[in-house]
């Protein structure tokens, strides 16, 4: 969303000599390239519902959806900025695969304290990013030999962490954070979940009074600001947006704690990417390393960062992921690093790098999760779903492409 | 503190292969301009990435001393810190990125570590305005035609404040009206108390601001010495290592048949679709002719002719005859069948395969010939390298040598080589001499001339006006996007151009 | 959470708020499978789509193609068509637990099918026992090879079946390691059950011993089927006894000719009609009787159980042809 | 081999300056790049072989081995084409296995003659390579999401054409291409294989008449040629590196026709990628596509040809991958594509595109090749196989990182 928000924002200089349509004509039409996917995203959903008589857009399983994609959404976040800077990881399945087990032999086989548990997991998944950042930036060996040495060597260790068998039952602290669901505070036995509600109002309160601020603060330096009819619109949409969701979840059993969660990553992400040295800096890399570095840019430093974020990024998602299956498997996180590139691409990350947005990203995991949600509603075959999944990836990156070229 | 704001002492970096710098002396004296002058691949940029840190301390022998102190760089960021910004002679700009984020790259307003947008885009507006630009900070650099680019560079240098500034070939993008413009700006910073090192082929501007010159020649320094103690002549004589009578060398004038026509040409933007980029152009060129392209940063040129090399634009309307057969051409490969060749203006993003050899850089567009079945006569190959590295002179220890690593002036020439293989009827030169060295630019000009007698046309767009002045048979001047008048050349000057390419001609 | 049974047709568990439980509707079973890369399991998808259409209930069948993760999603998707009943069987019995707890909270009863649900209170578990079958397959291998080198693959170590086929194995096998009878010369996991890595693997240790091979448990045909192409490569197919699992035709041939000695028949009709039979049974709130239990950890669950068979030359024809399991005309 | 005598010869320009010595170092140096990727490789084989008393080296083991490095052989052939041209391929795995679940169909089902239906497999790679073309160069989606998309589906489609079960038992003459050798032509029961040696014998004779050739057409043109003595020294090397391999092969069965056909694609695609228009077009687009837009070269059509050409690899690999299992089973050809890009990038091709080597990727894959058989040999337990494994791939292409900074 905030990515909108955003380039919305950009768009206000030239507002002084057009019209109001022409504003908003404007932001549409520059930010299509995200509302194309938005708008197959949505196609994808109608369709499904119209398929599934209407089960796909219940409640119910909207809520697994969000929590079947939550895994890649997490991996997808990092991995953006990891192609933005033009490199690639492919272990994370693999190193989310060991991170699990560790995990679940801290608590099962330890009996560790789920939280101290947590916090070791988040830690290896560090240590892991910083080994792949000192070869990549410090030795330059290329992130896809780095990592796919990893890829191989973590499943060795997954195997060797859980010796061949699945590790399960944790403490129901560790099992919510990836099944879990936000509580109700006030009204046990109402049919909404009324925290969720509650939490809405905070998101979309939050969002106006940001918005109130920027504007504030474009005022002051005597840059131009949408007119006040049109701020208003813009902010009644996004809290549609942000109250719709909240409010279909509530109808079932409130917010996942694991969206919850994913909320946080991605609105902390895109604010380091637009509004920090460090995300800029990604971008700048990825757009062109030479003058990046002649800017003074210290290249290998933002490069090893990326890959230690990456690395933690792996650990939250393993232990999410972890959580919700009550398990760790041995073979766990497989192709887990296939899906969360191939989010970011669907959602507009470009693969030469110096492109791309976690907003995009997340789109792009909703679109392959949601291929594979209703397809598995339907009950298709495995080989046709792998096929059907083929083609309407093709497809959709193709009317994404096709309308973009024309735009731009 | 000394008088010396800088000085460089025994200095001495190796390429592989290339000796760049071999025990170079250096020293800058605070608030002057200082002009570092030299052949194509003498070491001017070497120098310079050297003292401003790229090549990290270590990766050279040698000493730098900044206000007496002595330096180890390790990073572009420690020099900056030491005072020192630099414009480099490639231009250095993330192309994805908007104006805004290019000159504050590395140096973000932050406060508490958040980038203040607001406050950089204020400030961005009013370096953009120190330089003469007039758009908005939010615009992609994508967008932007390579002269900006070069002005968003200056820019960007100016904006760090520093007390040294280095500026590589600054101007070999520019127009003389930008060109001008920033010269006013270096003397207004010198005033200021800031010192510049300048590095430029265009002897004019290095007179015209030079405290004090440098002369490096094959890595060595030849001579540093006050500006007035020289002129012309002799400075020439002391680069290149011998005299140069004229710099524009004559040539008898046969005009034959005409070869090629353009009849009202119209493109549309390929961003904006109802934006006209080129209005309605039609013009001629005949067998044996030089016809100069001149006009104002954005006027158009490049965009007309790459849109007809079929690489630029949106709807395109018009027709192009060569000898008298109207075609259609839709690629540059049929473009270049019918004989047409076109050198761009950005050697760097449309010019050199910077990963390949200048062997194979050069044959790149001229494969056909060489080959039969598909099959590529290596042996015929490497002859007619040979020949064109020793036409263009180009300074280089093999033809196995990574373009990416040869000197600017040396990419030109192998760009300007790869074109000359394709022994087209009418050769386009978008600013052929940008950063080329005197003795270069005379070779250049006697190779078009050659091909001229040959029974070559040549088209030379060039914001260089005594290069257009001196060298065609007819000139015409475009003004945002349409031809603004057309001038022969015998009775073409500066200031007919000037009032045509500002817009005095337009009905 | 399946409070007491009370008498209505209509399934008393469904509680879920979405699925508006029409009064007539037939009965829906929900199956998950872990794969259709296996021929075993192909028809197993067949032969429960045959005997729920004989029977009259709608089952809606879904492949977890060998990922644990894929087949909780799937079951949730199952979940959420508002199925009375989940027939399971794992990819993985110990991340499938969690399966079982959702299943209950919905209201619907989970029935583990060859492969047991490990740690929950599972309903009903179906089964041939895994680890026998790797214990059969080492004990006709050393049958026939009492003494000397012998050479053990196993499956995916990712896959809990192909762990519990090697313990099984292994269990066979340690007293006469021990004791010094054989050598076990060759212990090797198959990435993705990969025939080309048994191969692999196979034509190593035969340089490695200079082909002083004396027997090959292979944990299923596919292997098997590789195992021998490494054999037969030193011109020892058939001199060599070499195990398998699941009687694919492939195998069946290979037995005829005689470079495979056995391989083992899990027939999987009976099992099959007896999961949904049983399922039914739950739909309609009847009780499903068992005469064995077996402790999956936490919970003592319900077992019927059918016994697998060893497949050889003698016995192919009354066991796998003359039972209507394979068409005879299947191996010209 | 060619690609150093290729480079070899392009050094002999310096001679006329330098003595004998000189030019040699100089050309040891600037083929030091390949120099070190090949000491990596005959290191890990001295490790290996003296792990394993000697096993690793026996002609039996080394046949071995090449037989299980040749099917990702083939592939890493094209995809070094494809990543030098800034693509990427990661359906190889998953179209070889449909491939190969085809012929073997053809073959099992209908009984058709092998010939046919390789000819029908090749046709059908053919098609593949020109659907992901058609795609990636005339409607311009990302050559990654339009491989994924085929990764996915042409693992359902393997399954649909298996119907989940193996295929199996070929006839001899399709068995023979993955599994068989060349037969004795006149001593039927020498200790040698004396094929193998005369094939030896014609390519040294063929590899020196080529030499000598081109000397003399250089000299024809005036260019400068290795002094006598030195050209003689490169010819006994050359002829030693490949006589030994024929050697040994020849002690054990002979050489495997597989390897014949591999030896020839390479010979093949190393001469197209280097004396051919096609081959420097695709190497121009890789460096710098809008400088090869504008030289003329019609950039679609050749990336069209070039996932054409990976296509037909791709069916190439999976017939001798089926022949030599003598059966196409449901998963086959699972990470294929991970394993060939692995041996490009190990073999030094760029992934910024524009740098590689068929010779080079070659070296890549059989160093991985490598250390799988020699693993296998010591019957490691699989999880340290997967651990070791991670661990080479970093060292080898670092230790070769690190000579090739010293060098440039
Ligand atoms: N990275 C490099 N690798 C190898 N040689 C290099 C490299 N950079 C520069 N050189 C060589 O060093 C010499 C000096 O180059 P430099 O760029 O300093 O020349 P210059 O004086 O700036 O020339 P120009 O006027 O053409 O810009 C040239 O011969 C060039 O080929
Ligand atoms: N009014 C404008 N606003 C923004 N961008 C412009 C404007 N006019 C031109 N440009 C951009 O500036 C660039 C300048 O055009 P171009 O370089 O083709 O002009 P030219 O006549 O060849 O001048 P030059 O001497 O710079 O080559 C173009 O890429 C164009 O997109
Ligand atoms: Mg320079
Ligand atoms: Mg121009």
């Amino acid at each position: 969303m905030s990515e909108n928000i955003e380039n919305l924002s950009l768009q206000k200089e030239m507002s002084d000599r057009k019209g109001y349509k022409e504003i908003m004509l404007t932001s549409i039409s520059q930010n299509l390239r995200q509302y194309t996917m938005i708008i197959a995203l949505f196609s994808i959903w109608v369709i499904f519902s119209l398929l599934t008589n209407g089960i796909f857009l219940s409640s119910r399983n909207l809520s697994n959806l969000f929590l079947q994609m939550v895994t890649i959404g997490f991996l997808a976040c990092g991995m953006v900025l990891v192609i933005v800077a033009t490199h690639i990881d492919l272990s994370v399945g693999s190193v989310a695969g060991t991170l699990g087990a560790v995990a679940a032999a801290l608590m099962s086989r330890h009996g560790m304290n789920p939280w101290l548990a947590i916090l070791i997991t988040l830690c290896c998944g560090i240590l892991v990013g910083s080994w792949h950042g000192y070869w990549i930036s410090y030795k330059g060996i290329p992130a896809f030999i780095v990592t796919l040495a990893s890829m191989t060597a973590f499943k060795g260790l997954t195997l060797a962490i859980t010796k061949g068998a699945t590790i399960g039952e944790f403490p129901v602290a560790f099992k919510s954070i990836g099944q879990g669901y936000v509580p109700t505070l006030f009204f046990e036995n109402a049919a909404y979940n009324d925290t969720s509600i509650i939490l809405g109002i905070i998101f979309v309160g939050a969002f106006i009074l940001i918005d109130l601020k920027k504007r504030n603060n474009r005022t002051k330096y005597g840059l131009e600001v949408l007119p006040m009819p049109l701020q208003v619109i813009r902010m009644v949409a996004l809290s549609v947006t942000i109250m719709v969701p909240c409010v279909i979840m509530s109808s079932y059993r409130g917010i996942p704690y694991a969206i919850l969660l994913l909320i946080a990553v991605v609105v902390v992400l895109t604010f380091v990417s637009q509004h920090t040295r460090f995300g800029r800096y990604i971008y700048a890399i990825g757009g062109n390393k030479e003058a990046a570095k002649l800017s003074g840019v210290n290249i290998k430093r933002i490069n090893f960062y990326i890959f230690v974020l990456m690395g933690l990024l792996t650990a939250v998602a393993s232990i999410v992921f972890t959580g919700r299956l009550n398990a760790a498997t041995t073979s766990a996180g497989t192709l887990f690093e296939l899906d969360a590139i191939a989010a970011c691409y669907i959602g507009g990350t470009s693969s030469t790098g110096g492109v791309g947005t976690i907003f995009g990203a997340i789109i792009g995991a909703l679109v392959m999760a949601s291929i594979d949600n209703g397809m598995s509603l339907m009950n298709i075959p495995i080989m046709y779903q792998y096929m059907i999944k083929g083609a309407v990836l093709i497809f959709a990156v193709w009317v994404d492409f096709s309308t973009k070229k024309k735009v731009a | 503190m000394g008088q010396h704001i800088l000085e460089m002492k025994h200095i001495t970096k190796e390429f592989p292969g290339v000796r760049a710098l071999d025990n170079v002396n250096f020293q800058v004296k605070r608030g002057e301009i200082h002009c570092l002058v030299g052949e194509n691949g003498a070491g001017k940029s070497t120098l310079m990435k050297i003292l401003s840190g790229v090549y990290p301390s270590g990766t050279y022998d040698g000493e730098i001393r900044i206000d007496g102190t002595s330096q180890a760089f390790q990073h572009v960021k420690d020099s900056e810190k030491a005072g020192v910004a630099i414009i480099y002679q490639e231009l250095a700009l993330v192309k994805q990125m908007n104006i805004c984020e290019n000159i504050y790259l590395g140096n973000e307003i932050t406060k508490r570590g958040v980038i203040d947008w607001e406050q950089m885009y204020v400030e961005t507006e009013k370096v953009l305005k120190e330089v003469g630009l007039s758009i908005k900070p939010t615009t992609k650099v994508l967008s932007l035609g390579i002269g900006k680019q070069q002005l968003i560079e200056i820019a960007k240098a100016i904006s760090k404040k520093a007390e040294l500034l280095i500026l590589d070939e600054p101007t070999s993008a520019l127009t003389e009206k930008e060109a001008e413009n920033l010269l006013q700006l270096l003397m207004e910073l010198k005033k200021k108390g800031v010192t510049c090192i300048y590095i430029s082929h265009k002897l004019n501007e290095i007179f015209q601001i030079a405290d004090t010159i440098t002369i490096l020649r094959d890595g060595q320094t030849i001579t540093t010495c006050e500006a007035r103690e020289l002129d012309e002549e002799k400075l020439i004589a002391l680069m290149v290592g011998r005299k140069l009578t004229q710099r524009f060398p004559k040539r008898e004038q046969v005009l034959g048949e005409t070869v090629m026509e353009v009849r009202n040409w119209t493109v549309y933007d390929p961003d904006i679709p109802a934006k006209k980029k080129i209005k309605d152009v039609s013009f001629s060129i005949k067998q044996g002719e030089i016809l100069g392209f001149a006009g104002l940063m954005g006027a158009g040129r490049t965009e007309l002719f790459m849109s007809i090399f079929g690489c630029y634009g949106h709807a395109i309307t018009g027709e192009i005859l060569v000898n008298g057969k109207k075609t259609n051409m839709t690629s540059p490969r049929d473009v270049i069948q019918e004989g047409i060749s076109y050198l761009s203006e950005d050697r760097k993003g449309n010019g050199l395969v910077l990963t390949q050899s200048i062997r194979e850089n050069i044959t790149a567009a001229s494969l056909s010939a060489l080959s039969k079945w598909g099959v590529i006569d290596g042996n015929q190959e490497v002859v007619a390298v040979e020949g064109y590295i020793k036409d263009l002179r180009i300074k280089t220890p093999s033809m196995e040598q990574r373009t990416g690593n040869l000197s600017g002036g040396n990419q030109q020439k192998v760009v300007l080589g790869k074109w000359l293989m394709t022994k087209p009827k009418v050769l386009i030169l978008d600013e052929p001499t940008r950063g080329i060295d005197i003795g270069a630019k005379y070779e250049i000009y006697n190779i078009m001339n050659d091909l001229v007698s040959q029974g070559v046309c040549v088209i030379m767009i060039s914001s260089e006006l005594p290069e257009i002045l001196g060298m065609s048979d007819r000139i015409i001047v475009m003004c945002e996007g349409s031809i603004a008048g057309e001038i022969p050349g015998k009775e073409a000057d500066q200031e007919k151009i000037i009032y045509y390419a500002t817009g005095g001609g337009r009905k | 959470a399946c409070s007491e049974p009370t008498a209505t047709s209509a399934p008393a568990s469904n509680e879920s708020t979405e699925v508006a439980a029409e009064v007539e509707k037939p009965i829906k079973i929900g199956i998950s499978l872990p794969t259709q890369r296996e021929e075993r399991w192909v028809l197993d998808k067949e032969n429960f789509e045959r005997v729920a259409e004989e029977l009259g209930v709608e089952v809606a069948v879904q492949i977890a193609d060998n990922d644990a993760a894929r087949q909780q999603s799937q079951c949730e998707n199952l979940i959420s068509q508002g199925v009375d009943v989940l027939i399971i069987a794992p990819h993985d019995g110990a991340a499938a637990a969690n399966i079982v707890n959702m299943a209950h909270e919905a209201g619907i009863k989970v029935i583990s099918y060859d492969r047991l649900i490990m740690n929950s209170p599972v309903d009903l578990y179906l089964t041939f026992d895994s680890l026998i079958v790797g214990e059969m397959q080492a004990e006709w291998v050393l049958s026939q090879a009492p003494t000397g080198n012998i050479a053990l693959l196993a499956g995916d170590p990712g896959d809990y079946a192909a762990v519990l086929y090697r313990q099984g194995a292994l269990n066979v096998l340690q007293p006469k390691i021990d004791s010094g009878d054989i050598t076990l010369v060759l212990d090797q996991e198959c990435k993705d059950w990969q025939p080309s890595e048994a191969l692999r693997h196979i034509e190593n240790v035969l340089t490695v011993h200079n082909n002083d091979i004396q027997g090959i448990v292979a944990p299923n045909d596919g292997t098997a089927g590789a195992a021998i192409q490494a054999l037969a490569a030193q011109g020892l197919a058939g001199k060599v006894p070499v195990s398998g699992q699941d009687a694919e035709v492939d195998a069946i041939k290979r037995i005829i000719e005689g470079t495979q000695g056995i391989t083992i028949f899990n027939d999987i009709r009976d099992l099959g009609r007896a999961a949904i039979e049983s399922a039914i049974k739950f739909a309609n709130n009847e009780p499903v009787e068992t005469k064995k239990s077996y402790n999956n950890g936490t919970h003592d669950i319900p077992t019927i159980e059918a016994p697998p068979a060893l497949v050889d030359i003698n016995n192919y024809l009354e066991l796998v042809i003359e039972s209507g399991f394979m068409d005879e005309s299947a191996l010209q």
